[in-house]
């Protein structure tokens, strides 16, 4: 994405500072638009995850806006209002301030769990929904907060759906797999997964075998190939950001370690093409249970020619940024109004199923939209595919890795 | 207080101008602003203890905010402690905390960089416990239980909150003030100068230090508390990342660091040019903060004295020109 | 008041004190003179704590002080000065002078009425409010003395006070030294300045290459042969000697 | 050669030096004397570029310096051996040498260590040792011995004979008139009076920022008010 | 797990290799110019991506780039340090901090504006060729690290001790004053030591980025641990640097390996604050402040 300052940004942002955090109102009297939030971190430690999703709401937003804007509304234009979270709570809670100023009527966001409850908090004072595009940690439906959407699923419901058709898969394949080994980074989604996982496992005749945390940057992943390769496990279920997921996958090939399969769950690399891209070896029928859109959709094809023009990776944050501004139009189309509590109203009635994602009709209780689901993808060759549930498969799952 | 200049009187008025206006302008992105602003110039005052009156500048005061943070949430979380009390307990924990660093550090006689450098391996090292064991939550961190109300020191109202925080800043400074008023201060000052003079002149060294930091870390303490009644959430690299370090050095140095208004204004002063940084450049992600950096450089060439140093130029009263601090 | 017995300190190779040994009786000014270089700031710097002796000790009013922190044995009522004179930059005079005044008033009033008190008997009370760094070098030595006297020691170890004085200027500090002593306290000063320690002191010791050649009177001690020399330089004793005789 | 002519000099408001002037011709030896503290360090100071001067100016050879950075004056032909020495103390015996003919064209670096080989011979028996491990006496060889390395016209000596024996003394004497033997000449600053005036053709004395004597060094020697101001007599 | 202990401490003191590399152009400046230099982190990934982009844009092996490299970091460092650390700094330790931390900002911003923060790695043919040693698979890009960096911290001593230009650097670090009056330039000796600085960091860029990737943010993953090594080998000492290196490697790897991978980075810390503490100045440190 390019960010360009021209002339006349400059010379409006010269006064800006006093306009838009003074006197708020002015802005809002510009007619046939309607604000809507993206709240991301766009500088510091998750910038990348940042700032694909805010590329993903600002497609949604064109396609949008090009079908006509908000017809309830006169086809008002969705004008997006996008404010960095810098990687920190703190700020994602005072953005949240600016977000209201400008008058935005709700916002999505914000990528990590600790900057999701920061935002959420602080929105609450403003009865300004947030719909979250990535959140996985459960507290944050958990806190009785009304303006909390949580549009995909959180790490409880990713861990079971992996499960589900982990079974699947080791059933259709004769039960290969018997022991396996976690590797988790060791914040909330991954060590919550890793206790779920230890939990259920057993339940399906794999006995856990080795389960190992690690920090985020973490440098060297040789150890852990090693223990991993010494437990003997027939699986690996990694779960862990897109640097530590790349340097993982070549310790592994390096230390030579023979798995059945690598079985991600929200696994920051495994449906990410860039990773594929650039591992092309290493990748090969690794799979991953994580947010991804259904491909065969009108919506979805755009967005795929859309990033493709923008020469940008289609990853899950750009689809899931897409989907929630999906979701925030539907209701504003709904409500007709840029009132805030209305949008309350609108989005926790919601139904909408016309969205990108692989969901059923949304249904938000407490918070949490109980019919979003993880799908499982696959790479091979140079794609993703995917692979889980059927109706959307793209590909037949290969399952366990074939022998060389 | 005495100010030396109508220059610095002048700063003065403006920045305690500025926090009142707050309350006139009834904007929520000001008063959130300045609300973060203020929880930053606590841990600036902290620093201000020991880095501006002692000499002894300090890397890793996360380590301090954090243990404040990370004490009271403990407590609160995995105890189910009152909240006040636990706030109580996070001051104190801070105060413990600062005492063992500097109790270990100046033992062995550790200045200048060296000191610097502990402290930040300190601050480090309680990072990666906090995200390594349970009862700190792991990496997952530890949230308060969202229940508004004076007892559980959770007040959505921000105007209410802002109050709080304006009085705890008051205190802070009127303790600063107190303290650069006594003879402890003036000890600090003392050793800051010329340890081996102090020594000379029957100054416990060692003790005055560690009690710098004891002081420094009950004030740190303070702010990491205060920081997770605010946000109700804290992690190892929210409380004791090295973000909070840098931010509580470079307040009290562009501001003038050993003066009791040094650390806040020049906290907001860094804070407001932060801001408007991002406000000239709306649309670039992360320009905004070369353009502060670049401010920020020719601050430190402009200002060797701080924001109050420079004020002090303007306006003397007496026509001696003297290089005093405030 | 103060007995050094056989002090000895080497740095590296070099020993820089020996075996030197001196007597301080209570009420007096004791002289310790010698060339640059010649060991006499080693001697302070031990008698008062800063650094161990390799041997020998330090006794204050009958009781062992050898090795004890400069702290504490300030707090039993002996200070030493700096010959470089650093005020502490940041606090006024009157200030500075309080920081030794808290020693024994923990009271910011009590210790700065009795640093003014100091101040004014030194002769500074139109400069107590200014800031120290302004002071000029004659200030700074009163400064220095002053802050000394404030924490109420009762022996003052004065290293060099003279140093960089122009003659009325030493003159002064020679007639307030002499008027602390009437007041009761005890002096053992490192000097340069022959003159200046000729007319306060009734006794000096000599320090050459880090060893006692002489000690008496002062004004014996310029007539010493060996004081001459090492003062003057090799030769200088036999040319003063022609001199008399021609 | 050297003409100083004016100066005043200090640190930050202090005042040290009050107007001072002061000759050294070619192959002369000068010495200048003075108690503690009277600024005849801030004037070193002055002459070899590290305090710029509140008013006078400092010329040699004809040029005027003051203004120079160190490292300039040094290639100018004036080498300063301090007070304190401010040798390399890790730095070996030779490498101390040669990095006194940093500014120098290495083709004659060979030369001069050669001469100052046979200046120093104690010098030359340690070389590959560490000039750390040097005694207080040797240390100050060592330290002229760099500085003749950078084949000065002007060799300004602070305190050479601080903290040595009375034997070295008298080395370091004889060394001084053999290395102004050599046509170099050289600024003597002292508190040995008697070998300094011994040695010297022509002495000032400082006191207080201002010169009190000055003349031919045998004068000086006769004179009472010298002893007077060194031993109150 | 004892059979893993063997490999475990192979490939600690490969990844030991790695920060000694980064750490040798650290201890360099901290020995001489006495200043902390926080902009060095940010410094090492401006290195990674020009090696990246030579290996992208020009197809250049990132081995092959080290002769192109780190000229242009000496270059750089030279420019940072004459230009702006030392004439912004105005001589205040306090100042190079803030000037340095401003520095690390603007790198790192500008890096993410121009050049997304995107995660980068080569693709080499060589990627995942290992080298058997002792019944451990030793990635090659990390053996070659290894050799380089126990090749370098000698070299740059020998450079040190043997050169005109070195023996500048170590009067200039060791007695300021003496250094002057032998006509040495002191800006120009640090601003040179600065730019040797940087391009060890380039260098360690170049043997890092065949087993690595690159991101704005990437210089942060580092920078603590080449702290910590600088201090635990003793400040300016380059040797010490290069055993400091290796010795906090093979702690981190084995702590990693007996207390789990979050607390394997404690072991750093912990040594570190016992070294600070029963000897300050370092491993091979001679002098402690």
């Amino acid at each position: 994405m390019n960010f360009r300052i021209d002339r006349r940004d400059l010379l409006k942002a010269s006064g800006a500072l006093a306009v838009t955090l003074a006197t708020p109102s002015i802005l809002r009297a510009q007619g046939a638009t309607v604000k809507v939030g993206v709240l991301e971190p766009l500088t510091g430690n998750l910038a990348y995850n940042g700032t694909q999703s805010a590329a993903g709401a600002k497609f949604a937003a064109d396609k949008i806006n090009a079908a006509g804007g908000i017809k309830s509304m006169n086809g008002a234009q969705i004008e997006l209002v996008v404010v960095d979270a810098q990687s920190r709570p703190e700020v994602a809670a005072s953005s949240v301030d600016t977000l209201a100023q400008a008058g935005v009527v709700a916002f999505t966001g914000a990528t990590a769990s600790a900057l999701g409850l920061a935002s959420s908090q602080a929105a609450a004072k403003y009865d300004l929904a947030q719909v979250f595009s990535i959140g996985t940690a459960e507290n944050i439906v958990q806190r009785g907060l009304p303006n909390v959407f949580r549009f995909t699923p959180g790490v409880n419901k990713c861990t079971s759906v992996a499960l589900e058709n982990l079974k699947l898969l080791n059933e259709g394949a004769g039960n290969v797999v018997k022991t396996a080994a976690i590797v988790h980074e060791d914040g909330p989604f991954g060590s919550n997964m890793a206790k779920i996982m230890a939990a259920e496992l057993p339940k399906q005749g794999i006995e856990v075998v080795e389960t190992i945390s690690h920090p985020t940057p973490h440098r060297d992943f040789s150890n852990i190939a090693l223990r991993v390769k010494a437990s003997k496990a027939d699986i690996l279920i990694p779960s862990n950001y897109i640097n530590e997921y790349t340097l993982m996958a070549r310790s592994l090939r390096q230390q030579r370690v023979e798995l059945k399969a690598i079985y991600s769950i929200l696994g920051g690399a495994a449906s990410n093409i860039k990773f594929v891209r650039e591992n092309q070896e290493v990748a090969q029928y690794v799979m991953d249970c994580n947010h991804w859109y259904d491909p065969n959709k009108e919506d979805s094809k755009a967005l795929a020619a859309a990033a493709s023009a923008a020469g940008l990776d289609l990853t899950y944050d750009v689809m899931v940024s897409y989907a929630t501004v999906q979701v925030i139009a539907d209701s504003l189309e709904r409500s007709g109004s840029d009132d805030r509590k209305k949008m309350l109203e609108a989005l926790a009635a919601s139904t909408f199923d016309q969205s990108i994602m692989p969901y059923g009709p949304t249904k938000f209780v407490n918070g949490d939209n109980v019919n979003s689901r993880p799908v499982n993808t696959q790479i091979r060759g140079e794609k993703i595919e995917l692979v889980f549930p059927k109706e959307f498969a793209s590909a037949e799952p290969v399952f366990p890795i074939p022998a060389k | 207080m005495k100010l030396q200049s109508a220059g610095q009187i002048a700063l003065v008025v403006a920045a305690c101008a500025y926090l009142l206006s707050v309350y006139l302008m009834s904007s929520p992105v000001w008063i959130g602003f300045t609300i973060n602003a203020l929880i930053v110039a606590i841990i600036a005052l902290s620093w201000n203890i020991t880095g501006g009156f002692g000499g002894m500048s300090s890397f890793g005061h996360a380590a301090l905010y954090g243990t404040g943070a990370y004490a009271s949430a403990i407590l609160q979380v995995q105890f189910g402690v009152n909240a006040w009390i636990a706030f109580g307990f996070g001051i104190i924990a801070g105060a413990a905390m600062g005492g063992f660093i500097g109790a270990l550090a100046f033992r062995y006689g550790l200045k200048g960089s060296y000191f610097a450098l502990v402290t930040l391996a300190f601050a480090e090292v309680l990072r990666i416990c906090a995200s390594s064991f349970a009862i700190t939550g792991g990496g997952s961190g530890l949230q308060l239980r969202l229940d508004p109300g004076v007892g559980t020191l959770q007040f959505p109202d921000r105007t209410v909150f802002y109050t709080i925080l304006l009085v705890v800043v008051a205190l802070v400074m009127l303790l600063t003030l107190l303290i650069k008023k006594s003879r402890f201060g003036a000890y600090l000052v003392a050793i800051r100068e010329n340890e081996d003079a102090a020594r000379a002149l029957g100054i416990d060294t060692y003790k005055i230090k560690v009690q710098a930091m004891v002081i420094s870390g009950a004030f740190g303490g303070l702010a990491g508390a205060l920081y997770l009644q605010l946000f109700l959430f804290i992690d190892s690299t929210v409380v004791y990342g090295s973000a909070v370090s840098i931010e509580a050095l470079i307040g009290p140095i562009i501001g003038g660091a050993g003066t009791v208004w040094g650390p806040l204004i020049g906290t907001l002063g860094l804070h407001l040019l932060s801001e408007g940084a991002k406000h000239l450049l709306p649309n670039a992600p992360g320009l905004n903060f070369v353009l502060y950096a670049i401010v920020l450089i020719c601050a430190v060439r402009l200002l060797p004295r701080g924001l109050m140093g420079l004020a002090a130029l303007f306006g003397t009263f007496n026509s001696r020109k003297d290089d005093d601090h405030a | 008041m103060l007995e050094v017995r056989n002090l000895s300190k080497s740095f590296g190779g070099l020993q820089a004190v020996s075996d030197v040994s001196l007597d301080v009786p209570e009420g007096s000014i004791v002289g310790l003179l010698g060339p640059n270089g010649a060991g006499k700031t080693t001697c302070f710097t031990m008698i008062a704590g800063f650094t161990k002796p390799n041997a020998g000790s330090v006794t204050f009013e009958g009781k062992d002080i050898t090795g004890l922190p400069p702290h504490q044995i300030c707090a039993r009522g002996m200070i030493r000065t700096f010959q470089i004179v650093q005020p502490f930059a940041g606090l006024t005079v009157q200030e500075n002078i309080a920081v030794g005044a808290y020693l024994h008033h923990h009271e910011r009033q009590e210790a700065m009425a009795l640093a003014r008190d100091v101040g004014k008997r030194l002769g500074m009370g139109n400069m107590l409010d200014r800031p120290a760094s302004s002071l000029t070098i004659a200030g700074r030595k009163r400064l220095e003395l002053a802050r000394a006297l404030a924490t109420g020691a009762k022996l003052l170890l004065l290293d060099e006070v003279m140093a960089g004085l122009i003659p009325s200027e030493i003159n002064e500090i020679v007639g307030i030294i002499r008027q602390i002593r009437e007041e009761g306290h005890t002096f053992l000063m490192i000097e340069h300045v022959m003159q200046a320690v000729m007319s306060l002191a009734e006794t000096a010791y000599v320090l050459n290459q880090g060893k006692l050649i002489a000690h008496g009177p002062p004004r014996d001690l310029v007539k010493d042969a060996s004081v001459v020399e090492a003062y003057l330089g090799h030769g200088a004793a036999a040319r003063l000697q022609d001199e008399h005789h021609a | 050669m050297l003409e100083i002519s004016g100066i005043q000099a200090g640190y930050g408001s202090m005042a040290v030096l009050q107007g001072l002037d002061l000759q050294v011709k070619a192959g002369e030896i000068v010495a200048l004397l003075g108690s503690n503290g009277v600024g005849k360090t801030t004037l070193n100071n002055v002459i070899s570029g590290f305090i710029r001067p509140t008013a006078g100016s400092v010329s040699f050879k004809g040029e005027v310096i003051n203004g120079r950075k160190p490292s300039e004056i040094v290639a100018a032909g004036i080498a300063q051996v301090p007070e304190g020495r401010k040798i390399f103390p890790n730095l070996t015996i030779r490498e101390n040498l040669r990095l006194g003919a940093y500014r120098r064209a290495t083709a004659r670096v060979e030369q001069n260590f050669e001469r100052v080989c046979t200046i120093f011979p104690r010098l030359k028996e340690r070389l590959g040792q560490s000039a750390g491990t040097l005694s207080g006496g040797e240390q100050q060889m060592l330290a002229i011995g760099r500085g003749m390395m950078s084949e000065p016209d002007l060799l300004i000596l602070d305190e050479p004979s601080l903290g040595l024996s009375p034997l070295m003394v008298e080395e370091m004497f004889a060394l001084i008139t053999k290395i102004n033997a050599d046509g170099v000449a050289v600024l003597l600053v002292e508190q040995n009076v008697m070998q300094s005036l011994g040695v010297a053709k022509r002495a000032y004395v400082l006191e207080q920022g201002r010169f009190v004597m000055q003349g031919e060094a045998a004068t000086l020697l006769a004179d009472p008010q010298l002893r007077q101001a060194y031993l109150g007599m | 797990m004892s059979s893993l202990i063997l490999p475990a401490v192979l490939s600690g003191l490969m990844m030991g290799a790695v920060y000694a590399l980064i750490a040798l152009g650290l201890t360099l400046i901290y020995g001489v110019l006495h200043i902390i230099n926080f902009a060095h982190g940010s410094l090492l990934m401006l290195a990674l991506f020009a090696v990246y982009f030579l290996n992208f844009y020009l197809g250049i092996d990132p081995y092959l780039a080290i002769p192109i490299v780190l000229p242009v970091f000496f270059a750089l460092g030279y420019a940072l340090q004459r230009g702006l650390i030392s004439p912004m700094s105005s001589g205040s330790e306090q100042n190079v901090l803030l000037i340095t931390l401003a520095l690390s900002m603007i790198i790192d911003n500008l890096a993410l504006y121009f050049w997304t923060s995107n995660t980068r790695s080569v693709d080499i043919p060589y990627a995942y060729d290992t080298v058997e040693i002792l019944g451990a698979f030793l990635p090659l890009g990390r053996v070659i690290a290894f050799g380089a960096a126990l090749a370098a911290a000698p070299l740059l001593w020998l450079f040190m001790a043997h050169t005109r230009t070195g023996s500048a650097i170590r009067a200039v670090a060791i007695e300021k004053r003496g250094a002057e009056l032998v006509g040495i330039d002191v800006n120009h000796t640090y601003a040179v030591c600065f730019g040797i600085g940087t391009a060890c960091v380039a260098l360690a860029a170049c043997l890092l980025l065949p087993t690595f990737y690159v991101t704005p943010q990437v210089g942060y993953t580092f920078v603590l641990v080449a702290f910590t090594t600088v201090v635990l080998g003793g400040m300016g000492s380059l040797l010490g640097a290069l055993i400091a290196g290796l010795l906090l490697g093979v702690i981190e790897s084995l702590c990693g390996l007996f207390l789990g991978e979050s607390l394997g980075q404690i072991g750093i810390f912990v040594a570190f604050i016992l070294i600070l503490l029963f000897k300050p100045s370092g491993l091979l440190g001679k002098v402690g402040r």
